[in-house]
């Protein structure tokens, strides 16, 4: 590993020309060149669409090409109007309830494309547009917030772990998966997604020390959108920001503009090259926004201006890959245009869908609770059994 | 004056704050938000930032920081956001909460009270909706308190905050717009007398916080079959009102537990094995228990099926060995789990 | 060949690895140290750091590690160093462990081992002896085993690390060194059997863990005093045994539920519950409880009086109404708590 | 509070001439130098008793009065004396187990002695020797590891909590106690010892945090002694040293050499001034030795080396002092020999006291689970009193 960690090693000799302190000494420069985040997030597209010139990252970013970018462009398209519908179907009392992700596209889109299909990915309650771009059936997504099931889509086929709600506890989850892919030899990483309050949660910590003393190859990607339900991030901590929580693990963390999709993608580039070289884990935070509610559920006038809201209109993160599309004859009208309609059409597609009655058994409660039932699992699915039964004899 | 549960919570907290500068309400978004069902709403406002406020997201964090809040006076009444979201703090609860009278032989009291949002009904997604209750009842130490109307989650809680342990105040969030017609501040009876809801003759039905209301429902059903149900609320689960319950099980001869709590190794199959310790020649059939079944807690679409409801009472009631059935058998009724 | 409870579950852990190379083993000091009770005693030595190691010092890690290793294809078997300090991966045990098979509609399945040392007898300070199986067996989703002797003790954990399902695996660490004259590998009974470790015809013990050698110790002296006592031991909890206990019980016409945890809401209180519930009219007096005190674990010097011992167990079934006692009183016999 | 926490601000507005990621900018060098520990451990007296020239430490320390040094010392002779008896009980069975802190006399005795009995001290059950600093009756002391009761002191009285187990949970309770005192309006503080082992749980991470958040006054005190029972920390962290984890939480930090006694008074004066003038906790790390095994019934010889231990020897705390005192004309023969034999005594006399059985009241088990007993406490009660009295009879 990188020379930072020599520091642990316990010293049994007197070196000459040095202190002894037990410890082995090296240098701050070392240390904090390898593990502490750019000072200021990396941007590489402006708010307008401007490239910003680089300077002061600790690590080198370049840009995407223009042909990802407007792959990531096209995927953020749907993925907004996949929310936009999701938001709409609980006001039609079609889902129990959603967390929308509108203003967060560069993270759930940039980071989720960056990743393949060998790859874990471990997201919480607000990924469902991750879970989208990663092409899961919108229908299978919303399993959850429907209500029809804890889980709609297959965690293993997909590689996908069921979306979490106890906050932080899916970090752990990933540190795990990640270390079994290693031990299994591959080169797969996990990409686990947690927010900027659940960073607080004592798992956060474990994680991210479990990934780093065993190397797993995991991309912790935090979505600092500000808030936790109502909290602001200034009650949630006094750190510099949430990526210098890196250092004290010995992970290399970095800080990123998560509404710039060109700066999500290259910060992915450059944490997955270091999984999957097998140096262990990376911390990323991603500035962004939730430009919605917690959920439909909350009212966010309770707690934020709506002057800061319209504050970050102006900083979305489809709007600046287009201009910088279009800028350079990557993105005309026709193909915005065309774009448009598919995300339309994906919608009409999922309103349809979700129209339907979901089909739920209630004799599949016994099941899968193990693998076979146990006596007493058989004697109140009987109870249960004979209650329908008589239901239908009325 | 028409209130709701989560109203008299609110007033309750309101009440407590003006009566003792001591007390303090912390946790996730209890503040600005005035918490996700509104039972600290407008504490910040009118108590300022001082006295009602927001925590980072770690409930052993708000746990831990509460305890020691205690070592300097204060009397800290912390929120857990839902039931499954205390589980985090589980070993502060056990290990400190639980045990700091005794480990240091009366001389660290916790006058702390733990609120804790419980049990289904909601539609909730999962992790929502889970009754721990049987968790803290199993841990000597702590006081598990449960109000299933207006006038007790007032009395109650202004009880618990009082008190000079630690009391897990657990509320059922399926109440919380349960309206009553009283005036607050009211005071009810203390921890550990539990309350007879509905007189009767031929069955007792003993249950507590959520499922109290469908007891009485079903209560109210049975009437028409021609069965006369008591109903008694436990109201507090830890101490345990032996006597409100064996008084009646002895009159009636029946009981039947009622709890929304899976029934394994729980709260329902204690209620049941003690009335039995105690009335055992009194009861004319074993004691049935009517709970949740033994998985975990469904998603919302299959929430009905799961929860104990009036007709599964209204059959474990019919089962009660009315003419001379014998012993039950396995796929017969009974706690499930 | 002379085998001790320890020694048995080192063969097993032994064995397991050897038959599978998806089985590891990790947790606070089992490496190097071979555990603090030495369960995993040169297993590092043997199989390498690559399948028994040490971890940072992290329940919650441990634990959820220990899950995402099962997504790839892994069976990891980890040690909870002491029945407190598991508590603090309890929300990873709740929400994860016991519902990931059920959350995603079977898919996922968590073959996983976490072991337990448990309840007390050993002179142990505060935190190191609580008896923690009532929480776990009140989950549902959980597997929860616990031997009381070498032979059950390989035979159960080898079964467990084989099982698709989680399994909490309860070590009565008062018994590790407990010996017993057996060849390894050995089977025995699979999950949900009991096993009758002693015949008798006046009362039935139901019992496990580390009550299972004071039980058969109490029939021993009650078949002086004239009683034939059966001691039933349970050796699952989850899944539980409920015909081997009520054949018995049916047959003897009383029983007493011998526990060390904590009798209120517990495993105790569910067995009697189980009891009363199939056997009522077979019964001669209600089904007893000894179990301990309704207090947290004592210090070391006063665990003797804490414990359920021969002497408790001998009055409770004295208590049995023998000649037609009415009710017990309050102040009488019964579970305490 | 200092300039680093603007970053986290929300900036409504965009500045001129500066790029807009929604985060105020700000440079690396204020946020590290405020809360990155010194690169090197803080050493102000080496293993052979000479001074050591400062420099490269990220704030200044000065070397405490002879006064001071010699009083540190006086009770370091005294403290290692009662470790050693308390040794010696196990072994005649007077004590159930004993958790030595034998080689971090310099730790558990100079923070203590640090500060005043109106600040409050966690210790965990490592802590003997500094409660016994503190001046707690040793008898007292030890009544958890004897197996009277689980703590033999008044933890109000002494403001002392009681000996902690489960680890790091303590930590989060002097977060707790010390924003108590804040809200008090006292100056007083909180010093809380923890492993470095137990700086893996979550707990130490959400105390940090609470602390931070809250501005308690705590002093967190890591004593790393290289190993967790068996674990060595190269198996427990990556992190650089253990002091890097506090710029997570915007908490300044620093790592001494923890068998300096000189160094250790040094860290914690700018530690405690920190925390009294209101700005909130702060984190030392002392990289120290555990010379014993973790505990008596523990065998160290089954992952260490004896080589390794030796090594340590040489930079015993109390040799050092007594060099650079003597080499002052600080102390003398006369003065160590008084030490010595005031040292003897209190063993001497805890031993005599220790032989005596301690009273324990079976009855007392039924109080102070609650403040009164609930009639299931009674009933178990009137249960034990028919036994014993039963017994009495027989
Ligand atoms: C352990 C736990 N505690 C509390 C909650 C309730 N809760 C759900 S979301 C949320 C806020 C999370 O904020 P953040 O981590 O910033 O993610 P965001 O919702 O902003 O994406 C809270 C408190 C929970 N789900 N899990
Ligand atoms: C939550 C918890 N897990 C496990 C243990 C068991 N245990 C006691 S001491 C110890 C090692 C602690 O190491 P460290 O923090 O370095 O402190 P040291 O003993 O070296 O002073 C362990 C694992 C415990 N007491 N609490
Ligand atoms: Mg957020
Ligand atoms: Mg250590």
């Amino acid at each position: 590993m990188t020379p930072y960690v020599l520091s642990l090693g316990i010293d049994l000799g007197n070196m000459p020309g040095r202190r002894d302190t037990g410890v082995m000494e090296t240098t701050a420069e070392t240390m904090t060149a390898a593990l502490l985040p750019s000072p200021n997030p990396v941007q590489l597209i402006d708010p307008t669409g401007a490239e910003v010139e680089q300077s002061g990252t600790r690590r080198d970013y370049s840009m995407p090409s223009a042909a990802r970018l407007r792959a990531t462009w096209h995927a953020m398209v749907v993925g907004r109007r996949f929310d936009v519908q999701a938001t709409a179907l609980t006001k039609q009392g079609r889902l129990a309830v959603y967390p929308s992700s509108r203003g967060q596209e560069a993270c759930q889109v940039g980071a989720t494309l960056s990743i393949g299909s060998g790859d874990w990915l471990f997201p919480t309650y607000r990924e469902s547009m991750a879970l989208v771009t990663r092409g899961i059936d919108p229908i299978e997504v919303l399993s959850l917030l429907r209500g029809d099931s804890h889980c709609g889509y297959d965690p293993i086929a997909t590689k996908t772990a069921a979306q979490c709600t106890p906050l932080s506890t899916q970090l752990v989850h990933a540190a795990g998966a990640a270390y079994g892919e290693r031990r299994r030899g591959t080169d797969h990483v996990a990409l686990a997604f947690i927010g900027d309050g659940a960073t607080s949660e004592g798992d956060f910590h474990e994680a991210l020390n479990f990934a780093a003393v065993f190397e797993a190859p995991v991309v912790f990607f935090v979505q600092n959108n500000k808030y936790a339900i109502s909290v602001p991030l200034s009650k949630q901590t006094k750190a510099p920001s949430l990526a210098y929580k890196g250092i004290g693990y010995g992970v290399p963390s970095e800080q990123v503009d998560g509404n710039d999709p060109a700066a999500v993608l290259a910060v992915m580039d450059v944490a997955l090259e270091h999984c999957r070289s097998g140096k262990g884990p990376f911390l990323i935070e991603a500035h962004t926004y939730r430009m919605d509610a917690h959920t439909n559920a909350d009212d966010a006038t309770r707690y934020r201006s709506s002057d800061e809201v319209t504050a970050w209109l102006e900083r979305d993160p489809i709007a600046r890959v287009e201009a910088w599309l279009r800028a350079r004859g990557e993105l005309n009208d026709d193909m915005v245009a065309a774009a448009n309609a598919e995300a339309e059409a994906r919608a009409a597609d999922l309103r349809e869908r979700m129209n339907l009655e979901p089909a739920v058994d209630p004799m599949s409660l016994f099941d899968n609770v193990f693998a076979q039932r146990t006596p007493q699992l058989e004697e109140a699915r009987a109870m249960v059994r004979a209650e329908l039964d008589a239901e239908v004899g009325e | 004056m028409t209130v709701t549960m989560g109203g008299a919570l609110n007033t309750a907290l309101r009440d407590a704050l003006t009566a003792d500068d001591n007390v303090m309400v912390f946790g996730e978004d209890v503040g600005t938000l005035g918490g996700v069902f509104r039972i600290t709403d407008g504490l910040t406002e009118k108590f300022g930032e001082d006295r009602c406020f927001d925590t980072p997201l770690a409930e052993a964090g708000i746990v831990g920081f509460a305890i020691g809040m205690c070592l300097t006076g204060f009397r800290p009444v912390v929120e857990m956001q839902f039931d499954a979201f205390a589980y985090p703090a589980f070993e502060q609860i056990t290990s400190h909460v639980a045990k700091m009278r005794n480990r240091t032989s009366g001389a660290v009291g916790l006058p702390m009270v733990i609120r804790v949002p419980y049990a289904g009904g909601i539609g909730g997604v999962e992790h929502h909706c889970d009754s721990s209750e049987g968790y803290y009842a199993h841990t000597p130490g702590l006081k598990v308190v449960t109000p299933s109307d207006a006038a007790d989650a007032y009395s109650l809680l202004r009880e618990a905050i009082d008190d000079p342990d630690p009391v897990i105040f657990m509320e059922p969030k399926a109440l919380y717009w349960s309206k009553q017609d009283i005036e607050l501040p009211c005071k009810r009876p203390a921890f550990g007398k539990a309350k007879v809801r509905r007189d009767g003759d031929d069955v007792t039905i003993v249950t507590y916080g959520p499922s109290v209301p469908t007891a009485l429902k079903a209560a109210e059903a049975a009437a028409e079959e021609g069965w006369s149900v008591e109903v008694i609320d436990l109201r507090t689960i830890v101490p345990f009102d032996d006597e409100t319950v064996v008084q009646s099980v002895r009159r009636t001869g029946r009981c039947v537990v009622v709890a929304e709590a899976q029934g394994f190794a729980g709260v329902s199959g204690e209620v049941a094995a003690r009335v039995t310790e105690r009335c055992f020649h009194s009861l004319a059939a074993p004691v049935a228990r009517v709970s949740g079944l033994p998985t975990p807690y469904p998603a919302p679409m299959l929430e009905q099926t799961y929860l104990p409801g009036v007709e599964r009472i209204l059959d474990a009631i019919s089962r009660l060995q009315w003419d001379d059935q014998p012993d039950l058998t396995f796929a017969g009724v009974g706690a499930r789990g």
